[in-house]
C-alpha cells in the first residue's frame, strides 16, 4: 500500500514537474534577453502536439529507432522511481541504489546514442560521439560525488542517504558537501545538455551535442526522448536537493499534511536550483567543445578536494 | 663384442677406399651403422647386467660404464640416424652440384674415422687415451667442416682445428698434471687409469689436481664450446654439411663434456667438495648461456643461431654438473641425452630447408611450413623443443637442473638461468620463427628439385627423432632411468 | 558413491576431449565430418565437466583427486585435484566451450577445402584439454606442463592463418611474452619449492619466509599477469586475440586469460595467503591502469577484434581490482569485505567469459559474412543479419556493465567491496579505494561509448562497402552458439543469485566465511548484509519496472495521441538529395574526441595527403590519422631496440672474425682461473 | 739433483724466447728445429740416466728427433716455400714488447705453481715452471703472429712445451700415450699444413687476419 502510493506520488510530481523547469529556464533567458518570452507552460503543450503529430521515420532507421524513446522514456522513469522526491512517504527499503541509477541512466544513454546512428544521418554520429565524450568526462563525478555521500552516510541506498542526511540536519555547513554541491552542479549541467556545455536551443551542427541525437526523430517519439531528458534533469536536481539540502526534518506537523507541506517545500528547492542552472546559463557562453574537458576537470577536483578532507585529513567529524 | 664397436668403422673405411659405386658406399654406411647400432644394444645389455665392461686385451684399455655407455649410445643412435639421412642428402648434393661425385667417398671415409675416433674416447679407461681420441676427433672433422672447399668452409676449418688443438693441447697439460698427482699412489700400469684414479682420488695431491682441473676444464671445454672458448664452435657448426652438424653438435660436443664429467668425478672425490670445481663450472656455464642468448638475439643466420644454441646447451649442462647434486647430475646426464637428439633433428632438418631454399639467411627464406611441411612442422617443434618448452624432452632435464639449482639455495643463479633460458627463448622466437610462415619464396627453382621433397628416408629420420624427444619429455624407459642413476652413482659416488 | 560418480564425470569429460583431438587426426582427410565430430564431442565434453562441477560445487567431497600418470622422470606426474574453486573454472570453460563448439561447427566450414582443417580442430580440443588441466592440476610441475601447453598450442591456433604478416608478428609476440611469463612463474614455484620441498600445489606455505614470500609474489605476479594481459604486460594480447580465428579468440579471451586469475587465486591467494596490504594496493593499482587504459584504447581501435582484445583487458583490471581489494581486506583481517571482494572478482570472473564469448562469436559471424573485422567497411548489417545483431547488442549491454544484464552485477558487487572497503580502511587506502571507484566510473562510461561505437558503426546505418552490401545470415547452429552465452547474460543478470550461490561455495570453501548465509530475500535479490545498511538492489525487480513503465507509457501515448500514424521518408541530407554511406560519421570520427581529449595518452597526429595531381589540384584528399600505443613506443620497443643494439654491438666486438681475439680469450681465461687458482 | 736438466730446461725455455723475438718465418722453423733438439736431448739423457734405465724414452727421443726435428720443420719449409709469400712484418706488436710479456708469463708461471704442495722438493721443482711457461709462450706466439704457418709453429711449441711438463714432471706419460700423442701431432701438422695450401689458393695469402667473414 504504502509502496504503491510511494510510486504514485513520486511519478505525478516528477512527470508534472519536469516539463515546468525547462520552461522557468526559457522563461529567465527571455527576461534576461528583454523579451517576453513564451508561456511558462508552453513546453507542456508542446509535448501534448507532439504526441498527437504523424511521425516520420526515417527509411534507413531500423526497430533500434522505434524502441529507443520508450527505453529512453522509462529508464528516465526507472530512475525518478529510486530517487525520492519527500522522504515522508517511503517504502521500508526501495530495490535499487545509487550503483543501479547510474547504471539504469547508462542504459538510457545507450540507446539514445545507438538510436542517433541508427539513421545513417552524420549528424547523429556526430551527436552520438559528442555526447560520449562529455559523459565520459562527467561519469567518474558522478559516481565520486555519490559514492562520497554514500560512504558518509555508510549505505549505498538512495533513501537511507538521505535519512543519514536528514541526521545531519544543514549538510551545507560543512565543507565537504559544499564542494559536493558545487560539482554536482556541474554534473547536472553537463548531463542535462545545457550551456556551458551544450546548447539546448540550438540546431547549429558545429555546436549542438543532445539536439543532434534527436534530429532525426519527430511526433510521439520526439516527445517522449524530450519527456524523458526532463525527468532526467529533475531527477539529477532532485538528488541533489533532498541530499545536500534535507528539509523534511523541519517539518512539524505529520500526517497527510507533513507529506504536502514536504512536497511544496521540494517544488521550491527544485525550482531555486533551476533559477541557478538558468541564472548560470545566462552568464555564461557556451564552452568551446575541447574545453568541456576542463570542466569536467573541475567537479571531479572538488569532489578530490571534499574527498581529501572528510577522509584523509581527518574532518570526519560531521 | 666390444671391440666390434671399434673395427667396425675401421673396416668401413678401408671399404670406402677400395669401392668407387655410390650406391655401394651408402649400402657400407649404412650396414656400418646398423652393426654399430645392433652391438650398442648388446653392450647395453651388458652394461646394465654388469655395470661395466672391461677386457683384458690390448692392455686391458676397453672399459664401459653406464656413463660411457649412455654418451656411446647417443654417438651410435644419432650416427646410425645420420647415416640414413646422408644418403639421400649426399645425393641430393651431388644432383645439386654443390660437390663432386667423388667427393662422396672422402667424406664417408672422414665420417667414419670420425666416428672411430668418438667412440674410441667413449670406450678407453685411460685418460691419456681418451685425450687422444679426442684430438683425433678435431682431426678427423676438420676437413668434414671445410668440406664445400669454399673460403666461409675454409675459414672455419682454420679456426676449428687451430683453436681445438691448442684447447686440446691445455687439456693433455691437465692430465700430465692429473699423472703428477697420482705418480706416488699409483703403479706402471695403472698410470692414468679413470677407474683406478677415482678409487684412489682421496690421496692424491690435492694443489696439483685443481690446478690440472683448471687446464682440463679450459682444454675439454674449448672443445665442448663453453665460453669464452666457444669462438669456433658458431663457425664450425654452420659451415659443414648438415649432417655433419648434426654429428657435431650432437655428439662431438658430449664427448668433449664427458672428459670433464670425468675429471669433475676425481677432482671432487679428491678435494672433498664441490665448492672449487662448482664455482668454476658454473661461472663457465652461466657465461656461455649468457654468451649464446647475447648472439641468438640478433641472430640472421640459421644454422648459426643452432650452433650458439648448443653452446648454451653445454652451458646448461655444465651448470648442472657444477651444482653436484645427484638430481643435477640426473638432469645433466639427462639433458645431455635430449638435447643430442633435439639438436640433431634440428640440424637435419635445417639441412632440408637449406637445400630447399640453398640459402642460410634467414630473411630470404620464407614459407618452409609450406614448402616442406613435414620437415617445416618438425623444424618448428624442434625450436620448442629446444627453448624447452613441454612436452619435449629439454623441458624434463631443464626442470630437474632448475629444482636441483634451488635445492641447494642458488636462487640468484636459479632465476639468472631461468632468466637467461627466457632470453634464449626470445631471440630463437624473433628470428628463426618467421621463416616458417608468408609466402614460399625459393630463391632458385632449379635448386629444388622435386627429388628434395620425396626424400622419404631424411623425413623419416627426422620423424623418428621428433617421436623420440616428445615421448621422452613425459616418459623415459626404466632401462635408460637405470643407466643414468648408475652413471650417477659412478659420478658422485654412491 | 555420489562423489565417485562426480569424480567420472569430470573424467568422462577429459576423455571426450581426448576422443575429439583424436578423431580429428583420424578423419584428417574427410574435413567435414572431422569438424562435425570433434566439434560435438567436445560439446558433449564440456556438459559432462559443466553437470559435474556444479555437482561438485554443491556437494559435501571438498577434493576430488584423479592421479592420471606417475613418470619415471622425477618431478614429473600428472595429478589433478579439483576443489571447488577448480570446479567454478571449470564451469565458465565448460560453458563456454559448448557454445563455442556449436558455433565451430558452422564457422569452420569455410575452412573446409582450404586450410587443414584435421589439425585445426586437433589444436582445438587439446587447446580446451590443456586449458582444463591448468584449472584442475594438482602439483605445480603438472600445472606448469599444462600451462605451456596451452601457450603453445594456442600459440599455433593464433598462427593458424599464418600467411599474414602480422598474425605471424602477433604470434611471435605471445608467445614471447607467455614464456616469459611462464619462467617467471617458473622461478616463483622453484623458489616455492626451495622452502618447502614439495610441489604440492594443495600443500601449506608456512615454512616459507616472509621476504621470501614477497619476492614468490612478485614473481607470480609478473608470470600471471603476462597471462592475463595487465598493462603494462598486455602488449601481445590485442594482437595475438584477432589474429586467431574468432572462436578462438572466444576461448582465448573468455577462458584462457582468467586461468592466469585462477592461477593468482590458486598460488597468491590460496597458497600464499594475503600476507601484506601492499600486495593488494599492486594489483589494485595494476588492476586501476589495466581498466582505464585497457578500455580508452578499445574505444579508439577500428579492429572490431581488436576492440574487443582491449576491452578483455579492462575486464581483466576489473577482475584485479577485486582481487586487490580482498588481498588488502583479508591482510587486515577484514573477512566480510574480503569475501564480497572474492566474490567480486569470481563473478566478474565468470560473467566476462560469457559475455566477451558471445561478442568474440558475435564478431566472428561478421566475418563469416563479411570477410573482414575493419569497422570502416561495415554498417548495416542489423537488416542483413537480425539474429546475430540482437545478440550482438545483449553481449554489446552486458559488457557495458548496464541492467538488466550480467556485466552490471560482477561490476556492482566490484564498487560495493570498494565501498566497503573505504567504511573501514585507512587513509591511504581510502584514497586508492575512491580512485578505483573513479577508474571504474570512467571505465564504464568509455565501455558503453565503445560498444555503442562497435555495434553502431558495424550493424546500424548503411553499409560502407562492398563487404557489408553482400552479408548474409549466418546458419542458424553459428547463431545457438552466440545466443546461449547472452540468454545466459541476461539470466544471471536477472537473477544474480543463480550465480552468486555458487560463487559463494566457492568463497566459502576459500575463506572459510558465506555471504549467502546471511542473504535474505530469496532468489531474487542480491543483498549483501555488510555495515553499509541495506544496500539493496534487484536487477529483477529493475526489469520488470522498466518493462511495466514502457508499456504504461504506450498505452498512455496511445490514448492522448491516437493511432500511430508514421510517415517513411529519407534521412535529413541538408538539401544533398543523395544519402550515402560516405557521409556517415565513421568509427574513426566517433572516437576522435576522446583521442583529442586524452591526447597525452594517445599522442594523435593528423595528416591531411594530396593524393594525384599536382600538389595544388589533387584528385583527392586522404586524411590519416595515427596514434602511439605508448607502452609499445616507450618501454618495449626502445627495451628490444636496446637488446638489440648491445647483442649487435658485442656480437661484432666479441666474434669478430679474428682467430687470435679468440686465442686471447682461451689463454685470458687461463691466465684469471690460474689466478682464481692460486687464491681459492 | 740432475742439474744438467735445470740447464736443460733453462735452454728450452730460453730457446722459447728466441722464438719470439724471431722475425722470418724461416728463422721460426730453424729455431723450432733447436728447441726440438734440445728436447730430444733431454728425453735422451733421462732415457739413460735413471735408474733402470728407460727404453721408452730412447725411442721417444728418437721420435723427436726424426719427426720434430727433421720431418716437421722440413715439411713446413716445404709448405713455405710452396705458398707465395710477400715479406711483410708478421707479428701484431713490437718484437721488445712481447719478449717482455714473455718473461711476465714466466712469472706468472712460477706464480701459478707455487701454490702445489711440495715444490722444489723431488720431481715438482723449476724444471717444470720452465716448461710450463714453455706452453704459455707457444700460446703466446700464435696470438702474436698473422701468418698461418707461424701458427702452426706456435702450436708445435706448446706441444713440445706439454711435452717437456710431462718429462720433467713425470719422466714422461705411459709409452702408448705418449706414441698417440705423437702420432696426433703428426696428422695435426699435416693437416694444417693441407690447409695453409687450400687457404693461399683461395685466399691468395697465408696471412690469416684475412680470414675473418665469419663474424656474429
Amino acid at each position: 500500500m504504502q509502496y504503491a502510493a510511494y510510486v504514485l506520488i513520486q511519478l505525478l510530481v516528477i512527470i508534472m514537474l519536469a516539463p515546468l523547469l525547462d520552461g522557468i529556464i526559457r522563461k529567465i533567458k527571455a527576461f534576461s534577453q528583454k523579451r517576453t518570452g513564451i508561456p511558462l507552460l508552453q513546453v507542456y503543450y508542446d509535448l501534448l502536439k507532439l504526441l498527437r503529430k504523424t511521425s516520420v521515420v526515417s527509411e534507413e532507421s531500423t526497430w533500434v529507432y522505434k524502441i529507443a524513446p520508450y527505453i529512453v522514456f522509462s529508464t528516465s522513469i526507472a530512475a525518478a522511481l529510486l530517487v525520492p522526491v519527500t522522504t515522508k512517504i517511503m517504502p521500508g527499503t526501495l530495490p535499487g541504489d545509487i550503483i543501479l541509477l547510474i547504471s539504469i541512466l547508462g542504459l538510457g544513454r545507450f540507446f539514445t546514442m545507438l538510436a542517433a546512428l541508427d539513421t545513417a544521418s552524420m549528424f547523429g554520429g556526430m551527436g552520438s560521439s559528442r555526447e560520449a565524450m562529455v559523459s565520459i568526462l562527467i561519469e567518474p563525478s558522478v559516481l565520486v560525488s555519490l559514492f562520497m555521500v554514500g560512504l558518509i552516510s555508510k549505505s549505498t541506498s538512495l533513501p537511507q542517504i538521505m535519512q543519514a542526511m536528514k541526521g545531519i540536519g544543514a549538510p551545507l555547513t560543512y565543507p565537504v558537501f559544499v564542494m559536493i554541491f558545487l560539482a554536482f552542479l556541474i554534473i547536472i549541467i553537463a548531463e542535462s545538455s545545457r550551456i556551458p556545455v551544450d546548447d539546448p536551443s540550438t540546431h547549429l551542427e558545429l555546436t549542438m551535442v543532445h539536439e543532434a541525437m534527436m534530429l532525426e526523430y519527430s511526433g510521439r517519439h520526439l516527445a517522449i526522448m524530450e519527456l524523458g531528458a526532463m525527468i532526467k534533469q529533475l531527477v539529477l536536481i532532485t538528488l541533489l536537493v533532498n541530499i545536500l539540502i534535507p528539509h523534511d526534518q523541519l517539518i512539524a506537523v505529520t500526517g497527510i499534511g507533513a507529506l504536502v507541506v514536504s512536497i511544496f517545500i521540494y517544488v521550491a528547492k527544485v525550482i531555486t536550483v533551476t533559477i541557478i542552472i538558468a541564472i548560470a546559463e545566462v552568464c555564461t557562453v557556451k564552452l568551446r567543445f575541447f574545453s568541456i574537458p576542463n570542466l569536467a576537470t573541475l567537479s571531479f577536483i572538488l569532489l578530490f578536494l571534499g574527498f581529501l578532507q572528510y577522509f584523509i585529513l581527518g574532518g570526519s567529524n560531521v | 663384442m666390444g671391440f666390434v664397436l671399434l673395427a667396425a668403422p675401421i673396416i668401413a673405411v678401408l671399404l670406402f677406399l677400395f669401392c668407387s659405386k655410390r650406391t655401394l658406399q651408402h649400402t657400407v654406411s649404412v650396414l656400418t651403422s646398423t652393426v654399430l647400432l645392433i652391438t650398442a644394444v648388446f653392450i647395453t645389455r651388458g652394461v646394465l647386467l654388469w655395470g661395466k665392461i672391461e677386457y683384458q686385451a690390448l692392455g686391458g684399455i676397453f672399459y664401459v660404464d653406464s656413463l660411457s655407455i649412455i654418451v656411446l649410445d647417443i654417438v651410435l643412435i644419432i650416427s646410425f640416424l645420420v647415416s640414413i639421412y646422408s644418403v639421400s642428402y649426399m645425393e641430393n648434393e651431388i644432383k645439386n652440384e654443390k660437390i663432386a661425385p667423388g667427393k662422396l667417398k672422402i667424406f664417408y671415409v672422414l665420417k667414419y674415422s670420425f666416428i672411430f675416433t668418438m667412440i674410441l674416447a667413449l670406450t678407453v679407461k685411460n685418460m691419456g687415451i681418451m685425450w687422444i681420441a679426442i684430438e683425433a676427433t678435431t682431426l678427423a672433422s676438420a676437413f668434414l667442416v671445410s668440406f664445400y672447399s669454399n673460403r666461409y668452409a675454409l675459414e672455419a676449418a682454420w679456426k676449428y682445428i687451430i683453436i681445438c688443438s691448442v684447447g686440446i693441447a691445455l687439456a693433455l697439460l691437465g692430465i700430465i698434471f692429473l699423472h703428477l698427482s697420482s705418480i706416488e699412489v699409483l703403479h706402471g700400469s695403472q698410470y692414468l687409469d679413470w677407474p683406478a684414479l677415482c678409487e684412489n682420488a682421496k690421496l692424491l695431491n690435492p694443489s696439483v689436481v685443481r690446478l690440472a682441473f683448471i687446464f682440463i676444464l679450459v682444454g675439454f671445454g674449448t672443445k665442448a664450446g663453453l665460453a669464452p672458448m666457444h669462438t669456433w664452435l658458431p663457425d664450425a657448426h654452420s659451415q659443414a654439411p648438415s649432417p655433419v652438424s648434426a654429428l657435431l653438435s650432437g655428439v662431438l660436443l658430449n664427448s668433449a663434456m664427458y672428459g670433464i664429467i670425468r675429471t669433475v668425478a676425481i677432482v671432487n672425490r679428491n678435494l672433498g667438495s664441490n665448492a672449487y670445481v662448482g664455482r668454476l663450472l658454473i661461472a663457465v656455464g652461466v657465461l656461455s648461456i649468457a654468451t649464446a642468448a647475447i648472439f641468438i638475439i640478433t641472430q640472421r643466420d640459421y644454422k648459426r643461431l643452432l650452433a650458439y644454441s648448443s653452446i648454451e646447451h653445454m652451458g646448461i649442462i655444465a651448470v648442472a654438473v657444477g651444482v653436484f647434486t645427484p638430481l643435477s647430475i640426473f638432469g645433466a646426464l639427462l639433458h645431455m641425452i635430449n638435447h643430442s637428439f633435439t639438436k640433431s633433428m634440428l640440424f637435419l632438418s635445417s639441412g632440408r630447408v637449406l637445400q630447399k631454399y640453398s640459402t642460410k639467411d634467414i630473411s630470404k627464406t620464407k614459407g618452409v611450413l609450406r614448402v616442406i611441411p613435414i620437415t617445416g612442422t618438425a623444424f618448428l617443434l624442434g625450436l620448442f623443443a629446444i627453448a624447452g618448452t613441454p612436452p619435449f624432452s629439454v623441458f624434463a632435464s631443464k626442470l630437474n637442473i632448475a629444482i636441483s639449482i634451488f635445492e641447494i639455495g642458488g636462487f640468484w643463479l636459479g632465476a639468472i638461468f631461468l632468466l637467461l633460458l627466457a632470453v634464449v627463448f626470445v631471440g630463437i622466437a624473433l628470428n628463426l620463427f618467421r621463416i616458417f610462415y608468408g609466402q614460399d619464396y625459393v630463391q632458385d627453382k632449379k635448386t629444388s628439385t622435386p627429388s628434395a621433397e620425396s626424400n622419404f628416408a631424411g623425413i623419416a629420420v627426422i620423424m623418428v627423432l621428433l617421436t623420440i624427444i616428445s615421448i621422452t619429455g613425459i616418459f623415459i624407459p626404466y632401462e635408460l632411468k637405470e643407466l643414468v642413476l648408475n652413471a650417477q652413482n659412478i659420478i658422485i659416488g654412491s | 558413491m555420489e562423489a565417485l560418480s562426480i569424480r567420472s564425470m569430470f573424467q568422462v569429460s577429459i576423455m571426450f576431449y581426448v576422443i575429439a583431438a583424436v578423431i580429428s587426426l583420424v578423419f584428417i582427410k574427410k574435413q567435414r565430418l572431422c569438424n562435425t565430430a570433434s566439434n560435438l564431442i567436445c560439446a558433449a565434453g564440456s556438459v559432462f565437466g559443466m553437470s559435474a562441477s556444479i555437482l561438485k560445487i554443491f556437494s559435501e567431497e571438498s577434493l576430488i583427486a584423479i592421479h592420471i600418470f606417475q613418470s619415471s622422470i622425477p618431478f614429473i606426474s600428472a595429478d589433478i585435484k579439483i576443489d571447488n574453486l577448480s570446479a567454478f573454472f571449470v564451469l565458465s570453460l565448460s560453458i563456454l566451450v559448448f557454445c563455442v563448439s556449436l558455433y565451430s561447427i558452422g564457422y569452420i566450414s569455410t575452412y573446409v577445402g582450404k586450410r587443414n582443417v584435421g589439425l585445426f580442430n586437433f589444436l582445438y580440443s587439446t587447446f580446451i584439454l590443456s586449458m582444463f588441466f591448468v584449472m584442475t592440476s594438482g602439483n605445480a610441475v603438472f600445472f606448469l606442463l599444462a600451462w605451456e601447453a596451452m601457450a603453445l598450442i594456442s600459440y599455433f591456433l593464433v598462427v593458424y592463418e599464418g600467411e599474414y604478416e602480422e598474425n605471424q608478428a602477433a604470434g611471435t609476440l605471445y608467445i614471447i611474452m607467455t614464456h616469459v611469463g611462464t619462467v617467471f612463474l617458473m622461478i616463483g614455484l622453484m623458489l616455492v619449492f626451495s622452502h618447502t620441498k614439495s610441489f604440492d600445489i594443495f600443500g601449506s606455505s608456512v615454512g616459507i619466509p616472509i621476504l621470501a614470500k614477497n619476492i614468490i609474489f612478485i614473481l607470480f605476479l609478473v608470470g600471471f599477469g603476462a597471462k592475463a594481459g595487465v598493462i603494462p604486460l598486455h602488449i601481445w594480447l590485442p594482437y595475438a586475440h584477432p589474429a586467431a580465428p574468432s572462436n578462438v579468440s572466444a576461448l582465448m579471451s573468455g577462458v584462457m586469460i582468467k586461468t592466469a586469475v585462477y592461477g593468482i587465486f590458486r598460488f597468491i591467494f590460496f597458497f600464499l595467503g594475503a600476507a601484506h596490504i601492499w600486495w593488494g594496493i599492486t594489483i589494485v593499482i595494476l588492476g586501476v591502469l589495466s581498466t582505464v587504459l585497457g578500455v580508452a584504447y578499445a574505444y579508439i581501435m577500428s579492429d572490431m577484434k581488436k576492440t574487443l582484445a582491449y576491452s578483455s583487458i579492462e575486464n581483466i583490471g576489473i577482475i584485479f581490482i577485486g582481487l586487490g581489494v580482498s588481498f588488502i581486506a583479508l591482510a587486515q583481517g577484514n573477512l566480510m569485505v574480503g569475501s564480497l571482494a572474492t566474490v567480486a572478482a569470481l563473478l566478474h570472473t565468470f560473467n566476462h567469459s560469457l559475455f566477451k564469448g558471445s561478442l568474440f562469436l558475435g564478431v566472428g559471424s561478421i566475418q563469416y559474412s563479411t570477410h573482414t573485422k575493419n569497422i570502416e567497411k561495415l554498417g548495416g548489417l542489423i537488416k542483413k543479419m537480425p539474429i546475430t545483431a540482437l545478440f550482438v547488442l545483449g553481449g554489446a549491454i552486458s559488457i557495458s556493465s548496464i541492467v538488466p544484464f550480467n556485466g552490471f552485477i560482477g561490476e556492482w558487487f566490484v564498487l560495493q567491496s570498494l565501498f566497503a572497503n573505504i567504511v573501514s580502511g585507512k587513509a591511504i587506502l581510502n584514497l586508492l579505494s575512491i580512485i578505483s571507484a573513479a577508474a571504474l566510473a570512467l571505465a564504464g562510461a568509455l565501455a558503453i561509448a565503445t560498444f555503442v561505437k562497435l555495434y553502431g558503426i558495424s550493424f546500424l546505418g548503411l553499409p560502407r562497402s562492398e563487404h557489408a552490401l553482400q552479408a548474409k545470415e549466418v546458419p542458424v547452429i553459428m547463431n545457438i552458439g552466440v545466443g546461449i552465452p547472452v540468454v545466459l547474460c541476461l539470466i544471471i543478470g536477472v537473477f544474480p543469485m543463480l550465480l552468486l550461490r555458487v560463487a559463494d561455495k566457492v568463497v566459502f570453501d576459500l575463506l572459510g566465511v558465506s555471504l549467502f548465509g546471511q542473504l535474505k530475500g530469496g532468489l531474487m535479490i542480491v543483498y549483501h548484509p555488510l555495515k553499509i545498511p541495506g544496500s539493496v538492489i534487484s536487477p529483477a525487480a529493475a526489469l520488470i519496472a522498466l518493462t511495466i513503465i514502457a508499456v504504461l507509457a504506450m498505452l498512455v501515448i496511445r490514448v492522448i495521441g491516437g493511432k500511430y500514424i508514421e510517415r517513411r521518408y529519407g534521412t535529413w541530407d541538408c538539401g544533398f538529395e543523395a544519402l550515402n554511406s560516405r557521409m556517415q560519421y565513421s568509427g574513426e570520427a566517433f572516437s576522435n574526441p576522446i583521442k583529442i581529449v586524452f591526447r597525452m595518452l594517445f599522442r594523435p597526429s593528423n595528416e591531411l595527403r594530396a593524393v594525384g595531381g599536382s600538389t595544388y589540384f589533387p584528385e583527392s584528399l586522404e586524411y590519416v590519422t595515427e596514434f602511439e600505443l605508448i607502452f609499445e613506443k616507450y618501454i618495449y620497443n626502445p627495451a628490444v631496440y636496446l637488446m638489440q643494439l648491445f647483442s649487435n654491438r658485442a656480437k661484432v666486438k666479441i666474434q669478430a672474425g679474428s682467430i687470435h681475439s679468440y686465442l686471447i680469450y682461451i689463454f685470458v681465461t687461463l691466465i684469471v682461473l690460474m689466478t682464481y687458482n692460486r687464491f681459492a | 739433483m740432475f742439474s744438467y736438466f735445470d740447464v736443460l730446461s733453462v735452454q728450452i725455455l730460453f730457446s722459447s724466447f728466441i722464438l719470439m723475438a724471431n722475425k722470418r718465418i724461416k728463422s721460426y722453423i730453424k729455431t723450432f728445429r733447436i728447441q726440438s733438439l734440445l728436447i730430444a736431448l733431454t728425453a735422451g739423457a733421462m732415457g739413460f740416466s735413471l735408474e733402470k734405465g728407460r727404453i721408452d724414452l730412447l725411442v721417444v727421443c728418437l721420435l723427436i728427433i726424426v719427426l720434430k726435428v727433421i720431418l716437421i720443420p722440413n715439411m713446413l719449409e716445404k709448405t713455405y716455400a710452396s705458398v707465395e709469400y710477400i715479406v711483410e712484418k708478421d707479428f701484431i706488436l713490437n718484437i721488445p714488447i712481447l719478449v717482455i710479456l714473455s718473461c711476465a708469463l714466466v712469472v706468472f708461471s712460477y706464480f701459478s705453481v707455487s701454490t702445489i704442495e711440495g715444490i722444489n722438493s723431488g720431481i715438482i721443482n723449476a724444471q717444470i715452471v720452465n716448461s710450463m711457461s714453455v706452453i704459455l709462450i707457444g700460446l703466446f706466439f700464435m696470438i702474436s703472429r698473422k701468418k698461418a704457418i707461424g701458427q702452426i709453429v706456435g702450436f708445435l711449441v706448446v706441444e713440445n712445451g706439454l711435452y717437456v711438463t710431462a718429462l720433467f714432471s713425470t719422466h714422461g706419460l705411459p709409452f702408448i700415450v705418449d706414441l698417440g700423442v705423437f702420432i696426433d701431432v703428426l696428422t695435426a701438422v699435416v693437416i694444417m699444413g693441407f690447409m695453409v695450401f687450400n687457404i693461399s689458393e683461395k685466399f691468395d695469402s697465408i696471412d690469416i687476419e684475412k680470414l675473418n667473414k665469419l663474424r656474429g
